[in-house]
């Protein structure tokens, strides 16, 4: 089982990554867009914390009768990415209402047309 | 068992990730990517990640779904199709995912104890922790303490993100109390709301201070207690939630538990150690380390809480 | 050598005066200063620029399209050749030798191919745009656009003179005359050189505007510089190096009359020139003196220089640049003569209603007097040719 | 005691200074702060330079963990150069920033903007000092997240979509450099540098090294705007406000060199990134038509901040060429115009904000005889544009003689004429600028423009002349630039 698992979460995570990224480069909507930068990003987060996985582990909380634990370390990267990913797309977001304020429309082939008429 | 629904999450995941791709309606779009963060939380449960899933159920099936409504709101809700054709895209995300594919071939194999992670820094956090920061969660300790620094780093993207949504917001204080009149009716929602509303401050104070024993800490107590407060605007309306915690005060909480945090660490060389060396606050290291991770979790929560309301009250108050 | 040569400018700074761009001007002959001091290829490169920025608002001052035009020619040819050509050739040699200084003997001999070194040859001779070989000469007659005389004047003598200088002390300082024989490129450049001469000399025939053909001419006349420099001879070497005198001095004198007529009869084109002897004596007698030193008639101080050159081409058995330099001698009494005998015999045209016309308008005082002094100098070069010939030969005797 | 927390103090003061400017509710005060605290971190940059120029390279162990457990502070020569140079652009451009933020920012913005200022001063810093992967990871993006917000302030909405569109890309850049991070990481098992550069070379020929190698290359590639990853800059540098553009094109995009040389040489090693991944090969190919194209685009804008924009393509189209020949005097030659071209840009882009005060436009058929309204703003303009041409006597064409020195003592000959032609390039570009200024008839309403304050004048000048400096004695930052490139390559300097 594990042999046939050897890579096998790495390539849906990969799968998973490039759905994301494809929406991000391929939808000309904004909102869609910054929702496909979290896919992405949130994608990037299982790579990580798969390869924090030890067979027969459990999480890294230390106690008595337990002496497998799964890395910490991923652990601790994600959770500052995860709020990486967050400020990102709060701030993204903003940027978005803003710019639906501005120009009406929050669909980047329009405001194309829009700042080519400027 | 485990595998079984390692493979069944990740196929589930893979299923939203195509249905986000192909649905027009953003609302759907926005309830799509929820569940994609909660169906990532479960997973990193699998995977022996409870820190990460907390936070993630948290932040990404939580807040940001919750900002994404709201900006679906402001937005039209319907996406147009593109106007070009996506091979170019494809064609970028092909080779990009074949070049990753071709990198796994080479990799440790999935769960392998004999990969390099767990071999260097790993053990060593989790052979020492008990010993040297007396902490039995060793994420928390590594977070902290080991990788203090990150974490302070990771604070001041949350006071950006915080400051930027200011800039780019900004802030309107209500003086009528706007509600929408569907809410009004929900009387089922609006007892609910009134009853877990405490019950939700009590368990980001729970989560706030179990952080060293259990999962949790300061970024999810954050989180949790802002959660809390957004529930009760979206039952009782923005004005009365500013009128419990206005927008200057908020702006102070931001900031503040960035100095909480920035202060310890240059209490440490204030006291002769180095930056953000815990171990010289207290006579004995070990309570030092107790002393400090406590003091800079309370920044967290205070900064996070603080600025994910921020960024609340900034996207709802340009619903007019 | 070099005091001689920058005794020639203060001349051209004498009349300077006369402009309100009189800060340009001090930076431009600085720069010339610098240029004639630098003891390395380095600051001499430094000046060169500085020479190039500080002209262009000379050029460009009348501010109408034709001048900014003429600016971009200006800046773009002497700019572009010095930073794609010249400044390569620059950082080369560095890289190549480690050093830029100025060395009896040249300081390449000995490190370089005869292969590079012709590359090299090559980048410098071109790179020196302001010593006008062709291809890169046509910022010359542009910048004669420029309306203010005096500027035209720097172009056409300062400037120039500059480049010539610079691919003199190239040719003896950092190639060394006698490395410089075994460099296969010099051959080549040679015969570019000739052929700028002649070309240039055609060209000049061929102009009507009165200051455009100086400016064709000067174009001929550099060459027969960068000419001496390549023949590797140092007769040859002496030649050129007094050439930038004789000819510096008849081509002030020249724009001076050019001026002069400007001034006083609004007049620019050789065809208007008829009968302008009778009314402006001194001018055209000094312009007679300026043409005969270009063609190189004794007694003017041009002679002495096509003679060394000469003899240079014949020690260094260039048959052909010997018929060149007779060739174009022939070219420049061709487009210069015709002025002198226009000037002087032939009956002004037109309106003989408008007696006053006729009758003795010279120039102002201050014109003629500057006039009369370069004109002299050219005579008296002529006869004295010793301080500048002497200093040209200690130049060739340090470099042995 | 302090002098030994100097490298955390320099990226902790100006981080603990952010809030505290946030709780400042008068502009005024926010800004007297933001001032205070730029000028105290060029204090300390020069300080520590100062150390590493005496005492080597310095390492600082925060938190008093060991590596790799903790996360490492190490500052050698070329990071010292590279503090120097943020510090002192923050530093000059904060007197100035007070105008021009007064003018092209709403009122109610000017105080968070001192507030994302000294977040992005700390990310930049943060991201010098540190010499931990995933901690640079983190400080990358406390200075994108911050300079997504500095742009998205801009007069215009399309300043807007231009932070967007910097959004989009640099986050999609972070996350690649995060995959190559963490696939490094599964390689390894650490990430502190210098302890990866040690382990790396018994996976180093293992296909997901390379995969983590190309992935960290074109994350950090769109974020230094490496043709063609470019696409977001020349819209962020127009439409940010001016002082934002002088900031970010001096500091931001440098920094993304700088994190490339780290990668490549103290990371991944001059042998692997060069030898077997040929990286030079490419970087000579996108350098060498990022300086060609680039400076062909530029030479068509009528928008000069536009136009500078995409003249910063093309200057960091050389900065890579010099590091992609992968020798110390290429590599140095390329640090040395790192340098040279923050205070080219810097200078340019405040001459627009002057420009731009007064005119309240900065295209160039507006421009027609501005010189004889604006003469010393303009005079600024000239000095640095002849500097981004490559006069001599200015620091541009000191850069200029290493990179062709560089390229010629490698034998790529080519290259050197490649590097004089598109300074020609410039020249036409820097002159289109010069002609209407100087040399058309000013239009009607020209006579009402007045000369920039001196607040901004003398931010300006300030620059000009560490370009004129530099220009005549280039001794030292030439030396620093190459103990730099030593450093990187791991040669003593001979």
């Amino acid at each position: 089982m594990t042999e046939l698992l050897g890579h096998y979460n790495y390539w849906i995570v990969i799968i998973l990554m490039m759905t994301g990224f494809y929406i991000v480069i391929a939808r000309p909507n904004l909102v869609k867009k910054v929702i496909g930068l979290f896919i992405f990003q949130t994608s990037v987060f299982i790579l990580f914390i798969s390869m924090a996985k030890i067979e027969g582990g459990t999480a890294p909380i230390i106690e008595e009768g337990l002496s497998v634990y799964s890395n910490p370390l991923p652990h601790v990267l994600i959770l500052t990415a995860i709020v990486v990913s967050l400020a990102t797309t709060a701030l993204g977001l903003a940027l978005v209402v803003r710019i639906q304020e501005a120009y009406g429309t929050s669909n980047e082939d329009d405001i194309h047309v829009q700042d080519e008429e400027d | 068992m485990e595998h079984l629904i390692d493979i069944v999450l990740l196929g589930l995941l893979m299923i939203t990730g195509f249905a986000i791709v192909r649905m027009k309606s953003l609302l759907a779009v926005a309830m799509l990517t929820s569940i994609y963060s909660l169906l990532s939380a479960s997973l990193f449960v699998v995977l022996d990640a409870v820190d990460v899933a907390l936070t993630e159920a948290a932040i990404g099936a939580g807040i940001s779904t919750i900002l994404m409504l709201a900006t679906v709101a402001l937005t039209r809700d319907e996406e147009k199709a593109p106007r070009h054709t996506p091979l170019l895209p494809l064609a970028v995300v092909t080779v990009t995912g074949a070049a990753l594919i071709y990198g796994t071939l080479d990799m440790p194999h999935y769960g392998d104890p004999a990969a390099p992670v767990h071999q260097h820094a790993a053990s060593a956090y989790l052979h020492d922790t008990p010993g040297e920061i007396g902490v039995p969660n060793v994420v928390t300790s590594v977070l902290a303490s080991y990788r203090g620094y990150d974490t302070l780093g990771e604070v001041t993207v949350i006071f950006t993100a915080g400051a930027g949504v200011l800039a780019l917001l900004g802030y309107r204080t209500r003086r009528r109390n706007i509600q929408g009149p569907g809410i009004r009716k929900l009387v089922v929602l609006r007892v609910i709301a009134k009853l877990f509303f405490p019950l939700i401050l009590l368990f980001a104070l729970y989560v706030l201070f179990h952080g060293d024993y259990g999962p949790g800490g300061g970024f999810q107590a954050g989180v949790i207690f802002a959660t809390g407060f957004i529930l009760y605007a979206l039952a009782f309306g923005l004005g009365n939630a500013q009128r419990v915690i206005h927008h200057p005060l908020l702006r102070i909480m931001a900031a503040v538990g960035v100095l909480i945090y920035a202060a310890v660490g240059i209490e440490g060389i204030l006291l002769g150690g180095k930056f953000l060396e815990y171990g010289v606050l207290a006579d004995d290291p070990v309570t030092g380390q107790h002393l400090g991770i406590m003091l800079i979790e309370l920044g967290v929560g205070i900064t996070v809480a603080a600025v994910m309301l921020i960024i609340y009250y900034g996207f709802v108050s340009r619903q007019d | 050598m070099t005091s001689v040569y920058s005794i020639g400018y203060m001349r051209s700074h004498h009349e300077s005066r006369q402009t309100s761009y009189y800060s340009y001007f001090a930076v431009a002959l600085g720069s010339v200063m610098g240029i004639a001091f630098a003891g390395n290829l380095f600051t001499l490169f430094i000046f060169y620029e500085l020479l190039t920025l500080s002209t262009y608002p000379l050029v460009t001052h009348a501010g109408d399209d034709a001048a900014r035009e003429a600016g971009r020619m200006y800046l773009g040819y002497l700019l572009g050749t010095s930073v794609m050509l010249l400044l390569l050739a620059l950082i080369w040699t560095w890289s190549l030798t480690g050093t830029l200084d100025f060395r009896s003997g040249g300081i390449l001999e000995g490190t370089v191919t005869p292969g590079i070194a012709s590359i090299l040859l090559i980048l410098f001779v071109f790179g020196i745009g302001k010593a006008a070989v062709m291809p890169f000469h046509l910022w010359l007659p542009a910048a004669m656009v420029a309306p203010t005389p005096v500027s035209a004047l720097l172009h056409a003598v300062a400037v120039v003179k500059a480049g010539v200088f610079t691919i003199l002390k190239v040719a003896i300082y950092i190639f060394g005359i006698d490395f410089l024989a075994e460099v296969p490129a010099t051959q080549w450049l040679m015969y570019v050189a000739a052929a700028t001469i002649l070309l240039a000399a055609i060209v000049a025939l061929r102009q009507d505007n009165l200051k455009l053909r100086l400016a064709w001419s000067t174009i001929s006349q550099l060459s027969y510089i960068v000419l001496c420099a390549l023949l590797v001879t140092p007769l040859g070497i002496v030649g050129g190096s007094l050439h930038i005198v004789m000819h510096a001095f008849a081509k002030i004198t020249l724009f001076f009359c050019a001026g002069a007529i400007l001034i006083t009869t609004h007049k620019t084109r050789v065809s208007e020139l008829n009968g302008i002897g009778r009314r402006m004596p001194w001018t055209m007698a000094a312009f007679t003196v300026g043409a005969l030193s270009m063609i190189g008639v004794p007694p003017a101080a041009g002679f002495i220089s096509k003679w060394y050159i000469l003899l240079g081409s014949i020690e260094a058995g260039q048959m052909i640049a010997v018929g060149v330099i007779i060739t174009s001698t022939l070219l420049n009494a061709a487009y210069f003569l015709p002025i002198v005998y226009a000037a002087f015999f032939r009956a002004p045209e037109g309106n003989t209603g408008n007696v006053n016309s006729d009758a003795h308008a010279e120039a102002p005082l201050t014109v003629i007097l500057a006039i009369a002094v370069t004109a002299t100098g050219t005579l008296a070069l002529f006869f004295v040719p010793d301080i500048p010939l002497e200093l040209a030969q200690q130049l060739t005797g340090e470099s042995k | 005691m302090l002098l030994s927390n100097l490298p955390a103090l320099q990226v902790v003061i100006p981080l603990v200074s952010a809030p505290v400017c946030l709780l400042l509710r008068n502009p005024r005060h926010a800004w007297a702060c933001a001032l205070i605290i730029s000028w105290l971190v060029l204090a300390m940059a020069l300080l520590l330079l100062q150390q590493v120029y005496t005492l080597g390279t310095i390492s600082y162990a925060i938190g008093a963990w060991a590596t790799p457990w903790g996360i490492e502070y190490r500052i050698d020569m070329a990071g010292a150069l590279m503090i120097l140079i943020i510090a002192t652009v923050g530093a000059v451009t904060m007197p100035y920033a007070w105008r021009n933020i007064q003018h092209e920012l709403h009122r109610k913005h000017t105080g968070v903007y001192y507030t994302c200022y000294l977040l992005c001063l700390t990310g930049l810093l943060g991201i010098v000092v540190t010499g931990d992967a995933f901690n640079l990871f983190v400080f990358l993006e406390i200075s994108s997240l911050s300079s997504y917000v500095l742009i998205s302030l801009g007069p215009s909405r399309r300043a807007l979509t231009a932070a967007y569109q910097y959004l989009v890309m640099g986050t999609i850049g972070a996350t690649f450099i995060l995959i190559g991070i963490g696939l490094l990481y599964m390689m390894t098992g650490t990430l502190n540098m210098q302890d990866i550069s040690q382990r790396l070379p018994e996976v180093a020929d293992t296909r997901t090294i390379r995969v983590a190698f190309a992935f960290v290359t074109v994350g950090v590639s769109i974020k230094l705007a490496l043709f063609p990853l470019h696409i977001w800059l020349p819209n962020a540098y127009t439409y940010a406000p001016s002082v934002v553009s002088a900031f970010m094109a001096a500091t931001a995009t440098k920094v993304g060199v700088y994190v490339l040389l780290r990668f490549f040489f103290t990371l991944f090693g001059l042998q692997f990134s060069f030898n077997a991944m040929h990286v030079g090969e490419i970087l000579m190919l996108l350098a060498v038509a990022a300086i060609l194209i680039a400076s062909l685009v530029a030479i068509f804008q009528d928008n000069v901040k536009r136009m500078l924009a995409y003249s910063s393509v093309a200057q960091i189209g050389y900065i890579i060429l010099g590091i992609s020949l992968a020798t110390t005097a290429g590599v140095s030659a390329g640090m040395l115009h790192l340098f040279n071209h923050a205070m080219i840009k810097g200078a340019l882009f405040m001459a627009m904000g002057c420009i731009f005060l007064r005119l309240g436009s900065v295209e160039i058929h507006n421009m027609h005889g501005l010189a004889r309204q604006m003469p010393w703003t303009m005079a600024a303009f000239v000095a640095g544009g002849l500097s981004l041409i490559g006069v001599p006597l200015t620091a541009g064409f000191i850069s200029k003689w290493y990179l062709v020195n560089a390229a010629l003592t490698d034998g790529y000959w080519p290259l050197a004429v490649l590097i004089l032609v598109s300074s020609l390039l410039a020249l036409i570009y820097i002159w289109r600028v010069v002609e209407a200024a100087y040399f058309h008839l000013p239009g009607a309403d020209m006579h009402k423009v007045r000369e920039a304050p001196a607040s901004m004048l003398i931010p300006t000048w300030l620059l000009i002349g560490v370009n004129l400096y530099v220009g005549l004695d280039a001794g030292l930052i030439t030396n620093i630039a190459q103990q730099g490139a030593a450093s990187l390559l791991g040669q003593a300097l001979q």
